[in-house]
């Protein structure tokens, strides 16, 4: 429960009037924003509302076009992330900024390493000083460790450390749960509580209600780059802040069907990988949402990429309408009509820097091309179909998809796999660090392709997305299938259990 | 765990060329008397300063294609002062050697830095404006040996404790890295801005910047190296050291230095240099003839990375606690 | 009228001996009243490089070329579309293949610079011993031919073993790797012989670094201007080469009266070259411009400062 | 078109005209620059305008524009390959062993091309099957190539090719145009159309923006970097053939350096080093920038080191000033 706020005081930082602009967008009109001592402040907001913006603001990575910031009422100018550091803000990141070449203790202290009387870096005072911040947070490795071999959870705790280690009075998080599973977050609210009682002023950037309902003080939302309004969250409602943050009132409710189930269109039977899952056995069938749940790194990404071709199983079939398929490309993959969204959407989604049109006809330019060469008035003819279909919103089909919102790239992978016509599309994270808004957008369409007898596939970490869209639900655990649940089964405690393999484990609290 | 039970990259390296000492020593005992082996890491230290160098650029995920023009241009003006102004002590001719290189590196630096032009076409094209200057300002004449003062020639031979100034040059050199690398800011910064440059930002690390220095501390080094070797060789033209930069970038390969930056070590660059150096003063001595040099350094380099590439693969993340229970 | 315009290709630009070869043509052009000599070549000594500035000299339509080549029979072609196009060509001092010039010009006769590499070296070893060779790049085609010479003749000099031979390249750097890497592996060598102007100062470096002064001889061809300081030191106890300025002077002459005064270059051939007397032309159109000069301590401060 | 407009939002294919387009493209940057060269050589130069002498003038770079058609391709996907000219000196050097052994102008030719496709499969294999960085494992077969070469040639030269072989490197097609002007127009037009037109082509461009969301999409990112290297050493054995033919002789050292030259010339055609985008008709007017420069600088006998001054300065600047020029706008307008 967020405790009654104090008092209020004076903010130790506030944004006034910042305006920040890239070539052709604003990121940040005029927006203002105040942190207190000793309580959190929640900024929430849509997909590309400006909230990282805000932080690289804070944090001296950017500089504003205009507006003044002030510490303790002095306006003052970040030239360098340096210069903020320097004046008390540090920040975890939404990215993960570490260093995988160097250990530990480096990558907690790079930039301001203690140093020795000749100038050299102290490496034992660092060592020192890093396992101090370690042992604050509880967390399980040592500072020597180099920080390619850590789990990403590890990592994020190293990025906390990193954090800490800078005498600060104004933390920032942006997103930082976002990567952990419930132990880690659990501990990370902990964390947050103890920076409070310190007197800190905290911001906390998160696209989870449950989780700004109960660490913080105070709210305040942008939307498109713009202020829209703050306050205490103790004066304000869920519904109210969603209305806000959209701009509309949103339907939280899941898209209700009925389910008509096919044939059997895909089975899996005994895939085995060497180091990331073993004895993976199911079946699809025609127009179902078949759920994979499970806890951050149990290998759900990792099967569903070998099933797309990626990565080889040792062993194992796939069986596609029967007929035993092998496949050893993703192109083997499309050519039997699976697809794949996947989860990083920078890296593996849209090919940045191609046009639009080009990437939604990568795929299938077989069907544009005749003999191989290229034909760009069917390229464009298919293009345009399928981007209407998902009301994509763009300039021209010849814009680089790299200019797009996040959103709206997300819409150009879908709609690159939808023209080629598939049996089963399979959808990693497909919300993830999507907005309220687009997030019961992406319900409604995954409904609608199930209703049209595609099979639907989705990957979620979201217990209510796992239990609103699916017809059954596969939970995974340490690369292996541990349960399979429908109907009544589907409750967030049985989900839960499976995945976190409670009963070999203490029974954690949940919140 | 695995990592530590396997030898690190530098001992395999390191072994690679005990192995190979011991194959000559096997035909020719003469090849590792102490005296020959000083000869041979003498005539490798030229190689060792610019590999060092060129590590630096190549972990800020740059590369340097224009030390060897560099050296020559540095080279031959030293050597135009030298036979101009006979008296100029020789600690002057070196901070001007230094200097020169520096701003050589420093124009390649600033134009990766501030117009941001991929560093091979800056340094492909500095590179040959850099010869053609040496032609400009020597008119394509040679500087010979009789033309310099012993003064000048004779520093990088003058022997000190037993061993050549220019293997000394070469031991400080390396030693100055080592801690350079390890524990300056600099050092750190360079590894990380080669290692992760997005993060770097975030750490207030400038990319650019950092990139200018490693640029400029290359550029130095060729500089320095450029004094040395016409000294050493008594002569000066516009071709000294002509295609040397790939070879040093060779060496920086084998030594395990990753050309996507952010990894590897002083201590592998040094390694690499001193192998290719073994292999080239070996092979005359073992008759095999001359002509096998290319290929056999080629093969190294093959091998070197394939095996670099082996050894740096991710093993995957273990999820399977049976799979870990197994290995 | 306009001037005649010889162009005098070189192997490599900045190299001291044809610094000097370019100083006699001057001479010849200045003798000659209305020449012009376009001194060129390229920087680095390959036949590409050549070629291309004899593809440049042909759309220059230059009335002669006078060649020292890098390659024998990569210059062919486009020597003989320099002919094609009525240019005069003839090689001197490193020649080409008979079909791509109508003469070439020897600084000397090749058994007699065979002949006197090996007998500079043998002299000084009354009692035989082992010599070393260090030549230019490997494609040389003058080197070849004299260490060919050298081998007919070897008979002659009983106890001398050539016992390798390496190649420098004409780089000084790779030059003096090679003298060392000769030294290491020979210990008892007696001889280094460098039939190359850069090799043998390079050779001479690393034998006083080396500390073998008085135990190995270096000898060769070289310029005196350079290899004084090897003979000072003792690291050369002599040395032979035409004169450069002499060999630049008669290719240019060459050049001229072939192209100029109608003279056919034939087996038997007699072709006048100013002060240096006549030409005369072999069955395979070579001709011999003078017989080599051995300098040692006793006359090198007489020409140290001439080339 | 327009009836489905009413219900959704209509998306335009394009927002700038063609003609915007090409008018700002880089191709007209440096057709403006080719066209500023032949003026300066025609002035500077009587003997520039001349059809024989601008004939002779393309084999200083139609050898090497041949390399840099398919090197383009690779560039574009993201490799690089520098060891091309050491694929010539091999490819030379078989040819030169096969005439030892009798071998005729058809069975050269066919040794030529083998060896280099044998080479770029080689560097192929390192890259896409055991996934080494393609700048690393081409600085080795560099040296190794050549390398082989020189073991079998050491001091020697191959000569002694059949009368008929030097059809392609001293061939006259018609009047002044050479063989390998017709070698390099076919070329130039093969690649345009494979990079421009074909499916092929824009899997090319997919590797090159993000190889990993490529392959994502179902493109065989590995089978399409193997064929550009094939290609590659496959346009290197060409250029040997057309090299060996026109030096007609065979020596270790042939072709040196050339790899550079022929990466400039891409990299002056607006190829992107960092791969993803350029074009091939930038690549032939930076073939005939090369050209024209170190033909015009030839004319007044400036040495070829001076020249490499002038093309060094011109791959920097013509990089360089467009991004001055935007700072330079920027800063006006803040
Ligand atoms: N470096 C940049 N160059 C151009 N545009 C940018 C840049 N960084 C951010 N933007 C744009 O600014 C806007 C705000 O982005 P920002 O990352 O701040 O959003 P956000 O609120 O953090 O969204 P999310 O919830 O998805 O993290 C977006 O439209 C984005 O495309
Ligand atoms: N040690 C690590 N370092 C960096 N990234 C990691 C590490 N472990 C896992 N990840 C990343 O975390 C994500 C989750 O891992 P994985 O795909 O195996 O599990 P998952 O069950 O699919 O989890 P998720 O719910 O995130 O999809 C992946 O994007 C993976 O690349
Ligand atoms: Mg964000
Ligand atoms: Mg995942």
């Amino acid at each position: 429960m967020p405790q009654s706020a104090t008092p209020v005081q004076t903010p130790v930082v506030s944004m006034d009037a910042i305006t920040k602009t890239f070539p052709g967008v604003t990121a940040l009109d005029q927006v203002k924003l105040d942190l207190y001592p000793g309580q959190v402040t929640a900024l929430v907001g849509e997909n590309g509302a400006g909230k990282s913006t805000t932080v690289k603001v804070l944090t001296g990575i950017y500089q504003p076009n205009g507006g003044t910031i002030r510490i303790d009422g002095t306006p003052i100018a970040f030239g360098n992330p340096n210069a903020a550091s320097d004046a008390g803000i540090t920040a975890i990141h939404q990215e993960t900024v570490l260093f995988d070449e160097l250990c530990v203790a480096e990558n907690i202290f790079i930039g301001h390493a203690p140093r020795n009387k000749l100038g050299l870096i102290d490496t034992r005072e660092m060592h020192r000083a890093a396992q101090v911040l370690l042992d604050e947070i509880g967390a399980p490795f040592s500072t020597h460790a180099q920080l390619r071999d850590l789990g990403i959870a590890n990592k994020h705790l190293v990025a906390i450390a990193r954090a800490l280690s800078v005498d600060a009075r104004v933390v920032i998080m942006d997103e930082p749960t976002a990567a952990l599973s419930h132990k880690e977050i659990e501990e990370l609210y902990t964390l947050v509580e103890t920076l409070k009682a310190q007197g800190k002023a905290i911001l906390f950037i998160s696209h989870k209600f449950d989780e700004i309902f109960r660490i913080a003080d105070r709210y305040t939302v942008f939307r498109d780059g713009a202020f829209v309004g703050d306050g205490l969250i103790a004066d304000i409602d869920e519904n109210a802040l969603v209305k806000m943050m959209v701009g509309r009132a949103v339907d939280q409710i899941f898209p209700t069907r009925t389910p008509n189930l096919g044939e059997d269109v895909l089975q899996v039977v005994g895939y085995d990988h060497p180091t990331e899952f073993a004895d993976i056995n199911f079946t699809l069938k025609r127009g179902e949402i078949l759920g994979f749940y499970g806890l951050v790194g149990a290998g759900r990404s990792e099967f569903m990429q070998s099933l797309f071709g990626i990565t080889r199983p040792s062993k194992g079939a796939c069986k596609i309408n029967g007929k035993i398929r092998i496949i050893r490309s993703p192109a083997d993959a499309v050519a039997n009509g699976i697809v794949y969204v996947p989860e990083d959407r920078g890296k593996q989604g849209a090919v940045i820097g191609l046009p639009i049109f080009q990437n939604i006809t990568l795929p299938s330019l077989k069907r544009t091309s005749r003999s191989g060469f290229l034909q760009l008035a069917e390229e464009f003819k298919l293009a345009r179909e399928y981007a209407q279909r998902l009301d994509l919103r763009a300039a021209s089909l010849d814009q680089d998809v790299g200019n797009l919102s996040g959103g709206n790239q997300q819409k150009v992978v879908i709609a690159k796999w939808l023209a080629t016509q598939p049996q089963v599309i399979i959808l990693d994270e497909p919300t993830k660090g999507i907005d309220i808004g687009s997030k019961a957008a992406v319900h409604e369409f995954m409904t609608e392709l199930a209703s049209q007898g595609l099979s639907v596939i989705m990957v979620s970490s979201e217990i209510p997305e796992v239990i609103g869209m699916s017809d059954r639900v596969i939970v995974m655990r340490d690369g292996r299938i541990a349960a399979e649940l429908s109907g009544d089964d589907l409750r967030p405690e049985t989900l839960v259990r499976h995945a976190a393999d409670i009963t070999t484990a203490p029974k954690r609290q949940e919140a | 765990m695995l990592s530590r039970l396997f030898p690190a990259r530098e001992t395999i390296l390191a072994s690679a060329i005990m192995l190979l000492l011991v194959i000559v020593a096997s035909r020719f005992h003469g090849f590792v008397a102490p005296s020959n082996l000083a000869n041979v890491f003498n005539d490798t230290a030229p190689l060792i300063i610019l590999a060092l160098g060129q590590t630096v650029v190549i972990l800020t995920r740059c590369i340097d294609l224009s030390v060897a023009a560099n050296l020559a241009l540095t080279g031959m003006a030293t050597a135009m002062i030298n036979v101009a102004l006979p008296g100029l002590p020789i600690p002057v001719i070196i901070a001007i050697a230094v200097m020169l290189g520096a701003i050589m590196g420093a124009i390649n630096g600033v134009l990766v830095w501030k117009l941001a032009i991929p560093p091979i076409v800056v340094t492909l094209g500095t590179m040959t404006i850099f010869r053609g200057i040496i032609f400009l300002i020597s008119d394509g004449k040679w500087v010979n040996s009789h033309e310099m003062s012993a003064a000048f020639t004779g520093f990088p031979r003058a022997a000190f404790l037993g061993l050549p100034v220019l293997s000394w040059t070469a031991i400080a050199t390396v030693i100055i890295f080592a801690i350079m690398m390890a524990r300056t800011p600099l050092g750190r910064s360079i590894f990380a801005v080669g290692g992760n440059p997005h993060a770097a930002v975030y750490t207030g690390i400038n990319v650019g910047k950092t990139q200018f220095f490693a640029f400029v501390i290359s550029g130095a080094l060729a500089g320095l190296t450029g004094y040395l070797w016409v000294a050493r060789y008594a002569v000066a033209y516009v071709d000294i050291a002509g295609g040397f930069e790939l070879e040093v970038v060779a060496a920086c390969v084998i030594g395990g230095i990753s050309i996507a930056g952010g990894a590897g070590s002083v201590g592998g660059a040094v390694l690499g240099a001193i192998f290719l150096g073994v292999v080239k003063n070996a092979l005359p001595v073992v008759n095999i003839s001359p002509f096998w040099q290319l290929a056999i350094s080629g093969s190294a380099i093959l091998i070197a990375v394939a095996f670099n590439a082996r050894a740096g693969r991710a093993k995957g993340r273990i999820i399977l606690k049976t799979t870990e229970a197994n290995s | 009228q306009d001037n005649v315009r010889v162009a005098l290709v070189v192997k490599a630009l900045g190299i001291g001996f044809f610094e000097a070869a370019a100083k006699g043509a001057e001479e010849a052009a200045a003798e000659l009243g209305n020449v012009e000599v376009i001194y060129t070549g390229p920087t680095d000594t390959t036949a590409e490089g050549q070629i291309e500035v004899i593809n440049a000299l042909i759309a220059q339509k230059v009335d002669a070329i006078a060649i020292s080549a890098n390659d024998t029979d990569a210059l062919v072609p486009a020597l003989k579309r320099a002919m094609q196009r009525g240019i005069t060509v003839i090689s001197w001092d490193s020649g080409v293949a008979p079909e791509g010039r109508q003469l070439h010009l020897n600084p000397s006769s090749n058994p007699l610079i065979g002949n006197m590499i090996i007998k500079l070296a043998a002299d000084h070893l009354p009692d035989g011993g082992q010599v070393a060779l260090l030549s230019a790049t490997t494609t040389s085609t003058n080197q070849n031919i004299w260490m060919e010479e050298m081998n007919k003749v070897m008979g002659n000099y009983p106890g001398v073993e050539v016992v390798a031979t390496v190649y420098g390249d004409d780089l000084a750097d790779k030059s003096y790797r090679e003298a060392t890497g000769l030294m290491q592996s020979y210990p008892d060598l007696d001889a280094i012989i460098a039939p190359t102007s850069v090799g043998i100062v390079a050779a001479a470096q690393a034998v006083v670094d080396a500390g073998k002064v008085g135990q190995v001889n270096v000898t060769g061809l070289g310029l005196p201007s350079e290899m004084a300081g090897a003979i000072e030191s003792g690291a050369s106890q002599s040395f032979a080469i035409w004169n450069p300025i002499d060999l630049g002077y008669s290719a240019t002459m060459l050049a001229y009266e072939l192209s100029q005064n109608g003279i056919e270059a034939a087996p038997g051939a007699e072709i006048p070259m100013g002060r240096m007397g006549t030409l005369t032309l072999d069955e395979k159109n070579e001709g011999a411009m003078a017989d080599p000069f051995v300098y040692d301590s006793s006359n090198i401060d007489a020409f140290k400062s001439i080339f | 078109m327009s009836d489905t407009a009413a219900q959704t939002r209509h998306i335009p294919d394009r927002l700038n005209s063609r003609a915007f387009r090409i008018l700002r493209s880089w191709e007209t940057l440096l057709l403006g620059v080719a066209i500023a060269i032949f003026v300066i050589n025609t002035f500077t130069s009587p003997y520039f305008l001349n059809a024989w002498n601008l004939s002779d003038a393309t084999f200083n770079f139609t050898e090497k524009a041949m390399i840099a058609f398919a090197m383009a391709l690779l560039i574009i996907s993201g490799e690089i390959d520098l060891s091309v000219a050491s694929i010539i000196a091999l490819a030379s050097t078989a040819m030169g062993l096969a005439v030892q052994y009798g071998a005729g102008t058809p069975e050269l030719v066919l040794i030529g091309l083998g060896v280099g496709l044998l080479c770029g499969a080689f560097n192929a294999v390192f890259v896409t099957i055991l996934g080494l960085p393609s700048i690393v494992v081409t600085i080795g077969t560099m040296s190794l190539f050549r390398g082989i070469s020189y073991i079998i040639l050491g001091d020697n030269a191959f000569r002694g090719y059949p009368d008929s072989f030097a059809w392609f490197g001293q061939g006259y097609l018609y009047w002044v145009f050479t063989v390998e002007m017709l070698f390099f127009v076919v070329i130039a037009i093969f690649y345009g159309v494979l990079l421009h037109k074909t499916n092929f082509g824009r899997a090319v461009y997919a590797i090159g923006n993000n190889p990993t969301a490529a392959l994502f999409s179902g493109i065989r990112v590995q089978r399409v970097k193997f064929i550009l290297f094939l290609l590659t050493g496959l346009m290197s054995g060409v250029a040997a053939i057309c090299l060996t033919s026109r030096l007609g002789s065979t020596r270790p050292s042939i072709a040196t350096g050339m790899e550079l030259e022929v990466v400039t010339m891409v990299v002056l055609g607006g190829i992107n080093i960092l791969g993803g985008s350029g074009s091939i008709p930038g690549v032939v007017i930076a073939a005939f920038v090369m050209g024209l420069v170190t033909f015009g600088l030839g004319l007044l006998n400036v040495p070829g080191i001076v020249m490499s001054i002038f093309i060094g300065l011109l791959l920097i600047g013509v990089i360089a000033l467009p991004r001055l020029w935007s700072m330079f706008t920027a800063r006006r307008a803040s």
